[in-house]
């Protein structure tokens, strides 16, 4: 057939090059591995497990964030209350918890905290539905208004003895190691939140049409409504589920902290959006991975956790996340360009 | 009769909000006199800059600022004296724009004292790290600076990778403590300067089982570190009581307002000020140096429960 | 089966101030074709709109399989088997193509539910499945690629795909063969043959009245919100519907009057840029009109792109009045006086949110300094209103905003942006893409007119009517190279098509 | 003639809602001239950083400038440590705060050129850009100061131009006042502005039109970095000092200034009086709640409150139809009829 030639992708198989370009998120695997490489040559102590699992918890509560975000930014949106969101629950839920249902079991906290979460992120879903603002702003009224509400009407107060549930939560531990000095490094079960998560999310959007119609909706909003993707029910989605996400993140830190502190997460968004465009996905919506966001909030942990070890004094340790943060830009854009130049020609 | 307003480096933490049982002693003492304290919502010099110049236009009588940057409020310090506002600040032994500086103690003292109930513990050998809470800190850095003089005396301490910043953020100061021990697998010692280090590092010592084996000697408060001066994470904590701390300020800027003189060896009627010293501040202002140090150990905190 | 699949009745709809439908009754049944007709901005894509649930009319009622309802949804009118391919496609650019054209059937077969597990093998068939009957092989590469990858015939096709994807009972087609291929309308009429052979409905919108006729059935004129006529297309003559559509006579004619003033102004040697087209020579003199066609992919696009210093040029010479010149930006292109009017009006052309007067005089900002080194906004008030006038567009408020104006009118305001450098040559590229019979008739003016004032025209199109009309020579393109020169006033369509296909690979076999 | 911008009367209107609040809570010490001047010198800081704001959400392509606050602590802190090594305040006060003045705003546009550059050559996001040189602007700035707050000092040309007054009103407010009516200016009288306006409403058709766009970026980041670097400038003679952690807050609040002023935050569209009076709304407000002596931590709440209704306010057309209820009110024996 003389149809067949106007396909242009019958012609080159993708090879090597291409799939790096379609898949951006390998740029920055690349750079994770050659970041830890150095780092080990520098000093070999990065690479005892001790180190590598405090790297593990340490991604945690950013990683829970981070998915979170990555849906919002997949259907186009951007959300900077999610720290306020986390704030609020956790700060509430563990309030509650001691003053009033001191016996709750840990299972039920948990939920509760995802409920809640879910609870204020499907407010800022419907906010951004009805308001028909672009998500940033909405999210800067809803960060003030959330934090507000915490510190104003909630308290301030920080809480430093834990419900003892939540305190064997924050210690249970997956797995022991004794280091050459006796110290102990503990890998703990809430660690386990994060990989669940990133695979429930993976399921999500790969699974199940909610996923496509997340992916539509930051493609090209009013196409998808069109097309019947309901866009109330995508944003009311997309941000409940940040919410929960963030609901269960601020928990998770205060049973790892084995503190309540309501000043606690805000302040830690941009870092967050960071990771995840580092992990591939645009801030203009429509496009990522949930390996790619996964990638990138281990690129932020790592970078963030080896200045001392690699003995940045704390003078310099800014400049160079910093530096890092645009040379990690500048690589993965170029790379991105080198890769993809036929293909931005055909898109003119 | 006169308002005296307390304006804090930030509102709701616990020291603070120590300080404000303080100040709402000292208003139940004066029922004439209109007294509060207020704060910003978060740790940022411009907006304390920002309430206190709005407190000075509202005219208030006399301000007793615990300045979260003492050289950004300087100017601001200079026109309300000007106008004929009082000023009296605290932890800012620096300030030039003042009229009195209350302190607790000699900071040099403190910061000696902090390391040599370190060094005590370590017996006086190992390697030993410093924490504080920014490198603009001037008071983090005078403890931590007379810390290492002090830690001269013992030939066997060895100060590795100082001056930590922890933003007094309990769970940075974490993942920071975790990282100096992996990367000093036979650190002995940590001094700490802002009120939360002593968390952060304390969870990082008790995880890593090795309460007891490193020390841990800081600023903080009681009641948040209780569970880890219990375990043995922490090995003793130093502090002044912000309560007593804000009820000085509030007598000295009282004294002030009625024109009263200040003298060495005065009393001011609080706790750990009941014979004061009397010096010439950097500025034209004078310093106010009472002797409210406490160090508090397993033993003894439950003495101070705040 | 006694009443009609469709049926409106008194529809309005309002957009703020304007009043874009005033009162449409329109019956659709199973089985027939239906030619939607009528100027831009009559209102055709707005009352498919209402009839797919995109838009809810404003007013009056819409009956389906004798249904009574205030308004659709997208939802409901999918369920319904209502299946629409809009005007500007309504892909998803960054999904793949099987998404595309596949997930609406599980979608609608859930009843509009998101939350459901997807099912990928399904997915892959009928994408397969729907891509096979438009013509396109169903590779696995093709089914995986985005759509922001593929070029815009490409597109269209997989757009149609999509609405034949599902069982359907109404499929609707907004100018569906704007960029298609005269090859590839052939393949859709075929397309729109077995839909109706399956008692499924088509509605066509087209300015296009040939292929209308090709196809056959009702046609429903409408005019400024109004349906004025329906009936059997072939009971209506191309100059009556015109007629009715515009409420004036106009004639069919050539454009083309005039002749070239002579002296060359442009000379091409060897042109080449990577692989998009190769060894293209070529000469263009002071007033004189040259045409522009091939396939989709026979380089024509890149070349007028190259031309306007958006595309590298890679190998060969330009020059003009004789002395070499580059174009390797477009603010190069334009010192030289070369326009480029692009393709995608909306996209590449206008502000669209912008007043008329911004998107007017963008090109001459330098021109409009006032003593102080700033805009004199008087005189670029007059610049615009000069534009305006010389264009005759329909309003003389020019602090509208561009995206009040209708199709046509958009295009001649762009037009204009370029008349305003005074370009020595100005490069059209798809001048009346969806733009309808009475507009087309004003640019093509306008066109003859800066001829004769001696400024060089390329006109890149594939509408070869068009070509003929208001052309001096044609050029030929196929797999990047010149393949025939024909001359404007002698030429048949037939001679044209049939050097486009002449030296394909494919089409030789 | 031209329709009447809503949102400019919302905000002109809400100054005066709030002056005749203030004025009334206090029992006139709101309104006082220390009070009103107090204000006034609070405004220029922030409202600076909002204008740079602005001009980079304005120029579309997800712009927007995280850096500003961090750039401006590094210009002070870079200009003061430099400047002071080699001019004595107190011995050339006018050649100091010249030294000073310039330094910083070289600092804050070759700051501003940076993002510029990363932006427009090398193709990068600007969040992402500004989010990297905000933390790199920080840590120069910690690694020039030590991490201390750095005395710049106030000689006379200096503590004037913090606080002084002319005809009553604080210099740097009428500073502020001239760099928004020049800026202004520009952006509507010059080609400069209007390619960026145009860049940002459709970078697509601006290319077409051979607007040289890398240019226009550039310019438009090293312009936000400039009215940094006059913000530093301007914080250092109001407070005698500068820290490179001066404001943290002002990140959040400059891009809330530039929202509730309508900027479009997808590029094209703003107005910089508009600007202006949001910088000078949020102010009134932050002040009457220090005068009410609520706790600062409602002052977030009332913000994030503010802010989302006037995105409703926006959304539902409220001002055409309170304008409509107006109206109708006015003749209501018409409406009984
Ligand atoms: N969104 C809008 N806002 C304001 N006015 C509009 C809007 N849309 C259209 N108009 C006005 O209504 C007029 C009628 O629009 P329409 O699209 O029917 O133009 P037209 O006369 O058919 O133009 P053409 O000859 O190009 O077909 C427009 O010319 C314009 O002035
Ligand atoms: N969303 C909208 N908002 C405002 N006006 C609109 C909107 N959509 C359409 N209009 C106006 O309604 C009228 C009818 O538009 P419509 O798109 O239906 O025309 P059309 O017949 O499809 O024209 P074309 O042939 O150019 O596609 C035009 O005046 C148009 O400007
Ligand atoms: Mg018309
Ligand atoms: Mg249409």
């Amino acid at each position: 057939m003389t149809m067949t030639r106007s396909d242009p992708q019958t012609a080159a198989r993708p090879g090597l090059a291409e799939t790096f370009a379609r898949r951006p998120e390998l740029v920055s695997l690349c750079l994770l591995v050659v970041i830890c490489v150095a780092v080990a040559v520098i000093n070999p102590a990065f690479l005892s497990p001790g180190s590598l699992i405090d790297m593990g918890r340490a991604s945690v509560v950013t990683g829970l964030f981070a998915l979170g975000v990555f849906a919002i930014l997949a259907a186009g949106g951007i959300d900077v209350s999610f720290t306020a969101i986390a704030a609020l629950t956790m700060y509430a839920l563990t309030l509650f918890v001691l003053n009033v249902a001191p016996g709750l079991p840990m299972a039920v906290i948990l939920l509760i905290a995802v409920a809640g979460g879910t609870v204020l992120g499907a407010i800022n879903g419907w906010l951004v539905h009805t308001l028909r603002v672009a998500a940033l702003i909405v999210t800067i009224g809803t960060q003030y208004l959330f934090r507000g509400i915490l510190l104003a009407f909630i308290g301030t107060v920080w809480l430093m003895e834990l419900p003892p549930q939540m305190t064997a939560f924050g210690k249970a531990s997956l797995l022991d190691f004794t280091t050459a000095n006796g110290a102990t490094v503990t890998l703990p079960w809430y660690f386990l939140t994060f990989p669940a998560a990133a695979v429930l999310t993976w399921l999500i959007f790969n699974r199940t049409l909610m996923g496509r119609a997340i992916f539509a909706t930051g493609g090209n909003p009013e196409v998808a409504a069109r097309l019947g993707y309901d866009q109330r029910t995508v944003h009311l989605f997309v941000f409940a589920f940040a919410g929960g996400l963030a609901g269960l993140a601020g928990i998770v830190h205060v049973c790892a902290n084995r503190m309540a502190n309501p000043f606690d997460l805000v302040g830690t968004e941009i870092g967050v959006i960071a990771a995840v465009v580092l992990g591939g996905a645009r801030i203009t919506g429509g496009t990522g991975s949930v390996f790619g966001t996964v990638t990138g909030v281990l690129l932020i942990t790592v970078v963030n956790n080896v200045l001392v070890l690699v003995g940045i004094p704390s003078t310099w340790q800014r400049v160079v996340v910093g530096a890092f943060i645009l040379l990690a830009a500048a690589f993965f854009v170029t790379r991105r360009r080198k890769l993809q130049p036929q293909i931005r020609k055909q898109a003119i | 009769e006169g308002t005296i307003t307390t304006v804090v480096k930030i509102s709701g933490i616990p020291w603070f909000d120590r300080m404000e049982t303080g100040v709402e002693l000292f208003a139940e003492q004066n029922p004439d006199m209109s007294i509060s304290q207020v704060g910003p919502a978060s740790a940022d010099s411009a907006q304390q800059l920002q309430i206190v110049q709005d407190l000075v236009a509202k005219g208030t009588d006399a301000l007793a600022v615990v300045p979260m940057d003492p050289a950004i409020l300087e100017g601001i310090f200079k026109r309300a004296m000007d106008r004929g506002t009082i000023i009296v600040t605290h932890e800012a032994d620096n300030q030039m724009n003042t009229m009195v500086d209350v302190e607790a103690f000699d900071n040099a003292e403190y910061g000696a004292a902090l390391n040599a109930r370190l060094a005590e513990c370590m017996g006086g050998e190992g390697k030993w790290t410093t924490f504080v809470g920014s490198l603009g800190s001037r008071t983090h850095m005078q403890w931590v600076g007379a810390g290492e003089e002090n830690a001269k005396q013992h030939p066997g301490m060895e100060l590795v990778d100082p001056n930590n910043e922890s933003f007094d953020d309990a769970n940075g100061t974490y993942e920071k403590a975790k990282e100096i021990l992996r990367k000093h697998p036979d650190i002995k010692g940590f001094q700490t300067s802002a009120g939360n280090d002593v968390l952060g590092v304390g969870r990082a010592i008790e995880e890593a089982g090795l309460a007891g084996k490193v020390c841990l000697v800081g600023t903080g408060l009681p009641n948040p570190s209780a569970s880890y001066l219990d375990s043995g994470a922490i090995t003793a904590i130093g502090f002044w009581d912000p309560q007593k701390a804000g009820m000085a300020m509030n007598a000295v800027a009282k004294m002030l307002l009625e024109g009263k003189e200040l003298t060495d060896g005065m009393d001011l009627g609080v706790e750990g000020y009941n014979s004061v010293t009397l010096k010439d501040g950097p500025g034209e202002g004078k310093l106010l140096i009472g002797n409210g140090m406490v160090l508090a150990d397993k033993d003894t905190y439950k003495d101070y429960l705040f | 089966m006694d009443h009609p699949f469709l049926e409106l009745r008194g529809i309005h709809k309002r957009f703020g101030g304007v009043h874009a439908l005033r009162g449409v009754d329109l019956t659709l049944r199973a089985g027939e074709a239906y030619h939607l007709l009528g100027e831009n901005g009559c209102g055709k894509s707005t009352v498919i709109k209402i009839m797919s649930g995109a838009h809810a009319p404003s007013e009056g009622e819409i009956l389906l399989d004798g249904v009574r309802h205030a308004a659709l949804s997208p939802i409901m009118a999918l369920q319904a088997g209502i299946e629409t391919v809009y005007q500007d496609l309504s892909l998803l650019p960054n999904l793949s193509v099987a998404e595309n054209v596949a997930l609406g059937e599980q979608l609608v077969g859930g009843g509009g539910r998101m939350l459901r597990w997807l099912d990928r093998g399904r997915l892959g068939r009928t994408a397969a499945q729907a891509l096979h009957e438009v013509g396109l092989e169903p590779t696995r590469a093709l089914l995986a690629t985005r759509v922001s990858d593929l070029p815009l015939a490409l597109r269209q096709r997989v757009a149609i795909a999509r609405a034949i994807a599902q069982e359907a009972r109404l499929v609707i087609m907004d100018e569906p063969t704007t960029s298609l291929t005269r090859h590839e309308v052939e393949t859709l009429i075929e397309v729109v043959g077995r839909l109706r052979a399956q008692n499924v409905a088509v509605l066509f919108v087209t300015h296009k009245l040939e292929e209308c006729y090709r196809i056959g059935g009702q046609a429903i004129v409408f005019r400024d919100g109004q349906c004025v006529a329906q009936g059997p297309i072939a009971g209506y003559s191309r100059s009556e519907l015109s007629e009715l559509m515009t409420g004036r006579e106009i004639e069919a004619r050539r454009y083309r009057t005039g002749a070239p003033e002579g002296g060359e102004l442009l000379r091409l040697e060897g042109l080449g840029s990577g692989e998009a087209f190769q060894d293209v020579s070529a000469a263009l003199h002071r007033g004189e009109i040259l045409g522009i066609t091939g396939l989709s992919d026979s380089g024509r696009n890149e070349l007028a792109l190259a031309l306007a210093g958006h595309r590298q040029i890679t190998e060969g010479r330009v020059s003009m009045d004789g002395g070499p010149v580059r174009l390797d930006t477009p603010a190069q292109s334009i010192a030289l006086g070369i326009g480029y009017v692009p393709e995608d009006r909306l996209g590449e052309g206008l502000f669209i949110e912008k007043s008329i007067l911004d998107n007017e005089v963008p090109l001459i900002l330098d021109r409009l300094l006032g003593p102080l080194g700033t805009i004199d906004r008087s005189k670029a008030r007059a610049a615009a209103q000069d534009i305006s006038a010389e264009m005759t567009l329909n309003t003389s408020d020019i602090d509208l905003p561009a995206g009040a104006l209708s199709g046509g009118n958009q295009q001649r305001v762009l037009i204009g942006r370029w008349l305003s450098i005074a370009p020595r040559l100005l490069v059209l590229h798809g001048p009346t893409v969806g733009v309808d019979v009475g507009s087309k008739d004003t640019i093509y003016r306008a066109i003859q007119s800066m001829a004769e004032r001696g400024i060089g025209l390329i006109i890149v199109s594939d509408d070869l009517p068009e070509l003929l009309q208001n052309c001096d020579r044609i050029l030929v393109m196929t797999a990047g190279r010149i393949a025939a020169e024909v001359r404007g006033d002698a030429a048949s369509e037939d001679d044209i098509y049939q050097a486009m296909l002449a030296s394909r690979p494919e089409a030789a076999e | 003639m031209r329709k009447l911008d809503g949102r400019l009367v919302i905000l002109s209107v809400l100054v005066l809602v709030l002056l005749g609040a203030g004025g009334l809570v206090s029992g006139g010490t709101y309104l006082s001239l220390f009070n009103l001047q107090s204000m006034a010198t609070q405004v220029p800081e922030i409202g600076l950083l909002a204008i740079g704001v602005m001009l980079a959400m304005c120029a579309g392509n997800g712009g927007i400038d995280l850096s500003g606050i961090a750039l401006a602590n590094l210009a002070g802190v870079a200009s003061g440590v430099v400047v002071t090594q080699f001019v004595s305040a107190t011995e050339a006060p006018w050649l100091f705060t010249l030294a000073f003045a310039a330094g910083a705003l070289v600092v804050g546009a070759l700051g501003g050129l940076l993002n510029g550059i990363i932006i427009a050559r090398l193709g990068i996001t600007p969040i992402l850009c500004t989010l990297g040189t905000q933390m790199l602007f920080t840590g120069l700035a910690v690694v020039v100061s030590d991490g201390r707050s750095v005395t710049i000092g106030s000689p006379d040309p200096m503590y004037e131009l913090g606080n002084g007054v002319i005809l009553g009103v604080p210099y740097s407010f009428l500073i502020f006042l001239a760099v928004a009516l020049v800026l202004g200016a520009v952006l509507r009288f010059t080609p400069f502005g209007m390619r960026l306006m145009l860049t940002g409403a459709n970078a697509k058709a601006a290319d077409f039109s051979g607007f040289p766009k890398k240019t226009i970026f550039t310019v438009t980041y090293t312009l936000s970095g400039l009215l940094a670097g006059l913000s530093g400038v301007i914080i250092a003679a109001r407070n005698v000092n500068v820290k490179w952690d001066y404001g943290t807050s002002y990140l959040l609040i400059a891009i809330l200034i530039a929202v509730m002023a309508g900027v479009r935050p997808e590029g094209g569209y703003g107005r910089i009086v508009c600007v202006v009076l949001s910088a000078v709304v949020l102010q009134l407000l932050s002040s009457l709640l220090n005068f009410i002596g609520l706790s600062n931590f409602v002052r977030d709440f009332a913000w994030g409150a503010l802010l989302l209704s006037f995105l409703a306010v926006g959304r539902f057309g409220l001002i055409e139809s309170l304008a409509a209820a107006v109206t109708s009110a006015r003749s209501p024996r018409a409406s009984k009829g």
